[in-house]
């Protein structure tokens, strides 16, 4: 099995097929194993060795390796040619739902339906663990849609502003 | 006061939650006392309730209706037979009335008098009296302005920038900086009602706004028999929203004579309100070693255990021998630090989406051990992180020779600490350990302002790409395999694939 | 020495597994050097190797095939691009031959010269060169004696008891107490045999048998400008079978002058070896501050935690500055201990089953942390314990303020550590903790004899026997009905039912 | 269900028909709570709470709380019912088996067959660990059978020696 790993929008490519591991199609001589019972997974290579703790994630794992933390998209070859011919992207343009990171009270609504915002532009801000937090659009384009009002108690996940973003 | 006769303290109740319940739990097991924990129905399975001999369930998750409520926290050391209750901080440590009720009801506060919680409460009262007792203030307004352009008035007398602060407050909430009369009627209008959501007040006053001066702070302890001392300073500047971040002992700022100044001072200011117990009071430093009170926490601090490294004391040890009518251990003499230990508070914030707050469940704990550092956690496997509560889950502590080799150690404490579960802070601390500008020592309360966006770039050189690549892309085709419960690369012929594949998947 | 030239550290292979790898790999990691681990196939998973920058397998579990061969580890050492060698303790540590092996292949041992390794490891040899250098030695043979017959002249001249000792030992292998001529000859066999399987070597020599003097230790560092520092003693007089159990800094028995004589003599034992890096002189403390030289050990002492935290130091970083041709940060003049810290080796042996090693799965580990705690582990959740090595798993170590201080927090401690699948040591240092001939600090190395069977009788008061009693039947009762899968009190005829046993059983 | 539970010898009735809780007949209000993925488990009674770290063994659990550690054997009414009208008991009649309690090499061996031995008499020196450990009889009676030799080799439950308790 081939795969694309994509961590902090870098790809690099991991050729799994009959038991060796090539990287860019490059052989390497790697090992993961794993401490029975925790999410620790040791990967040895020769003259190097490195521990993570690996969880599964939507798309992929979460690694953590000496107070860092990398999130990485693992997709299949099959999957991401699938992808390219429906022209599924992540790029910036279309539909971005802003949602709540957590529960909170909605404090104030900085924006209105049709406003052109910048990228970073502030759409709302909530009040959780006694603080306040303000929830910024992750692209420039315009706002479609305010779901919320000051005052709403809001669970994690819930929509809050939508903005269609610049193609 | 020493003929006051000796309170009774042998089973303590504690009115909190987190790391500083099971910090005071410790405290009290280490000092022959029976330890009551109490939780809120989100805080069952929280290790405090583990530590405790007993734990009593004093309502809903919502502070409001549990860790908030003043009559559940005396009913409950009633019902177990407390007959002390410490506060820990946050909740209602700082609460005059609820340190008065305690007592009222026959029960000892492990903490100052009301009377001196009341008088560092109200910020312009305290600023009066800091004044009258000669501890330097900042230039301000001195009580609270009724209006923008009151503190207008004000601005133009001090110069801007200035900062609007609550006057009620504490903490960093209803603090405002405005640099300039345009600012001003937003500014009052956020303080205000932050102070009002805050602390039901929302008095506000005007101080100066120094020019990036360092949070340095007096760690105070004072007993019946008279001995009010300074144990020496905090540095903590590396703050964001007025939060404080990473704190250290000693100071890079402060040598023997300023030290002795900053105390002194510390000390008059305690002493100016009757205080007893451990307290804290918080100063600015501007360059010049000119220093300003800023404020008097009365309670224990977060960041205490770094002041216990390095001065070799136990400050909760001291809060109940002084609640038992006992005096403190400490010498009259200042006493010299040895070393220097440095705090990070891991909390349940992801550094990089703001700080944003993060709830989750935490499946996999492994905490950082070894020489010279310290773990006081609020956390274990097994437990949930919600959105009700402070969002500190635990403080990693380094002590080391020198301040650099605290860095150093702080580091690879670190490189060790695991959390699964939920983001956390912890990426932050790490990097700022490699960071020359904290190296250096020379950083003031505009570190995380001038540095933080370079500080939390994404950091990912080629052979870290390459390894957690390999590692995601192994992890994931086990997790196929074996979902699948198949050989993937054909029928076995013999023993020998699987074995492979045994081995290079790491199944045993 | 001042002239050698300094050797270049960046890579160190730590020859070692267990708890003592692990803090190596910490020191290397707070100096900026990089940690190469070493396993053998039972240690794949061990905490050492996740905590290494890179780790090589060296063969077999037996450490005769793997920890234990040199050429392998001067192999691995190789491969792995190492520059220098760690070697711990046990092992290979105390082997002249193997120091000199990682010098001539172009690699820095860190320890002492292969000369003075082989000088203090022939103990004749040593006791000879210590009574020229002015150290009190025990009265005894001298060199080793050729049968029992001649053991007994020797014996005849001293007075009985006395104890056989093997001449290339240490660590309490090969020896024997003989208390009159009729043991004598079973003693000596046996000795002799013993010394053989641990040594290869059968030769045994006698000495004087002290009445129930104390195991007192004194801290040694020397570094290559002339400086040959004492750092203060250790007191390890709880041993079992001459195998330290608990130690602590500083001893009870010990004042500022008898620390120095013992320190100056401890020096006067390292300087007449060329002493280099860490190392320990053994003495026996008779009463009447009289002692005498026991052995040197030439290498880091599973115990020297406790001196790190009443003085402040760090052993380990100090031997890998004197390896790379640095000079000791210690000052020369005697240093003032601050505080008590204690040691418990937390071991996989039954107390309650005289201590027999015992092995198993670890599936859970609660580690003791806050204030005043240090742990050094060297197992983790997930790992096994087998039968190759030595049972040490951890040692937990607490500092206070004084003795009694520490001994609390000790006991606070090991309230909180939690280990499952294996029985270790812990409930008989928990009991230690609490007993008064432990806590009035008058004890020497007959305390496990004298007091062992009363620390390890069954303890159960009524209270703790009804509650485990009842924790059980619950637990019992719910893996019951959860393995069954049905309704334990009859089909449930609404949801409430079943609302109340999820309540009584703890599910979520 | 009613449970006999035996601790260190002592044996407490413990009743858990019906949602209650009796102890030797005595109600008690005691919960048990489970701290989820661990095997911490919280005790909470009035007044007390007690945490132990339980896990089950052959017969039973052991439970480990500050420091202690206790084996508690947890018989079912009807088994023990079983039990008594068998005649089963755990006396120091019938045969004892002698078994390796870990791997090790065989030193020395210290009785013959036929040797009438006191309870506590020394039986094998095993080594493992490098610490020679003597292994004795739990119990007063004559050897039946010796099954190693010096040299042997031996793992984890191997039979070593049998002793045939006096009734």
């Amino acid at each position: 099995m081939r795969y694309s790993v994509t961590i902090a929008d870098r790809t690099v490519q991991v050729d799994l097929s009959g038991n060796r591991v090539l990287v860019e199609g490059r052989p390497v001589a790697a090992e993961l194993h794993t401490v029975p019972g925790t999410p620790l997974r040791q990967l040895a290579e020769p003259g190097h060795t490195t521990t993570f703790a690996m969880t599964r994630t939507a798309d992929g794992w979460r690694l953590l390796h000496r107070g860092e933390v990398w999130d990485a998209e693992v997709v299949d070859e099959r999957t991401r040619q699938l992808r390219e011919m429906t022209g599924g992207s992540s790029g910036t343009g279309g539909r971005h739902v802003v949602t709540a990171p957590m529960p909170g009270l909605v404090l104030r609504v900085e924006v209105e339906p049709g406003a052109e915002i910048e990228a970073g532009r502030g759409l709302v801000v909530l009040e959780a663990m006694k603080m306040e937090n303000e929830l910024t659009s992750p692209v420039a384009g315009a706002v479609t849609a305010v779901h919320v009002s000051p005052g709403d108690a809001v669970d994690k996940g819930t929509p809050l502003v939508e903005v269609s973003g610049e193609p | 006061m020493a003929e006051c006769p000796s309170a009774i303290v042998k089973r303590v109740l504690i009115a909190n939650r987190g790391e500083i319940a099971c910090r005071i739990i410790r405290a009290c097991h280490e000092e022959d006392l029976e330890a009551v924990a109490v939780y809120s129905e989100a805080d069952r399975q929280s290790p405090h309730v583990h530590l405790a001999d007993t734990a009593v369930e004093i309502g809903p998750a919502p502070s409001k209706e549990s860790y908030l409520v003043a009559e559940k926290i005396i009913g409950a050391a009633r019902d177990a037979g407390a007959d002390a209750i410490h506060p820990g901080y946050g909740f209602l440590a700082e609460r005059a009335h609820f340190a008065q009720l305690v007592e009222q009801n026959g029960l000892t506060f492990i903490g100052p008098p009301a009377t001196a919680i009341r008088a560092m409460g109200e910020k312009t009262e305290a600023r009066r009296r800091m004044e009258a007792a000669g501890v330097p203030i900042i230039p301000g307004s001195g009580e609270a302005v009724a209006s923008a352009d009151d503190a207008h008035a004000v601005a133009q007398q001090v110069g801007y920038p200035i900062m609007l602060k609550a006057a009620a407050g504490g903490g960093g909430k209803g603090m405002r900086r405005v640099d300039g009369r345009s600012d001003l009627d937003s500014a009052f209008r956020a303080a205000t009602s932050e102070a009002t959501t805050a602390f039901g007040d929302g008095a506000v006053y005007v101080e100066k706004l120094l020019d990036r001066p360092r949070h340095v702070e007096i760690q105070i302890l004072a007993d019946r028999f008279g001995n009010t001392l300074h144990v020496g300073e905090r540095e903590c500047s590396v703050q964001r929203r007025h939060q404080k971040l990473i704190e250290e002992a000693p100071s890079p700022a402060v040598n023997v004579d300023l030290r002795l100044a900053m105390g002194e001072a510390a000390v008059r200011a305690a002493a100016a309100v009757g205080y007893l117990s451990a307290g804290t009071v918080e100063f600015l430093l501007a360059p010049g070693d000119v220093f300003y009170f800023l404020e008097m926490n009365t309670r224990l601090q977060v960041e205490h255990p770094v002041t216990e490294l390095v001065y070799g004391v136990d400050i909760v040890r001291e809060q109940l021998r002084i609640a038992a009518g006992e005096p403190t251990t400490l010498p009259g003499r200042p006493m010299r630090p040895r070393g220097h230990a440095i705090e990070c508070r891991i909390t349940s914030e992801d550094p990089f989406n703001k700080f944003l707050p993060a709830t989750g469940h935490i499946s996999f704990v492994r905490t950082p051990s070894g020489p010279g550092v310290r773990w006081d956690g609020g956390i274990e496997a097994g437990n949930d992180v919600g959105v009700y509560y402070d969002p500190l889950l635990a403080k990693v502590i380094a002590w080391g020779e020198t301040r650099d080799r605290a860095i150093r150690r702080m580091r690879r404490a670190l490189d060790e600490l695991v959390i699964v579960g939920v983001p956390t802070s912890q990426p932050f601390h790490r990097r700022v350990m490699d960071d020359a500008a904290f190296g250096s020592g020379d950083y003031d309360i505009g570190y995380l302002e001038t540095h933080g966006e370079r500080l939390l770039e994404t950091r990912l050189d080629d052979g870290a790409l390459e390894r957690a690549a390999v590692a995601a892309a192994l992890a994931e085709h086990e997790a196929r395999g074996a979902t699948c419960g198949v050989a993937r690369n054909g029928p076995a012929q013999d023993g020998s694939a699987w074995l492979r594949a045994a081995r290079l998947h790491g199944l045993r």
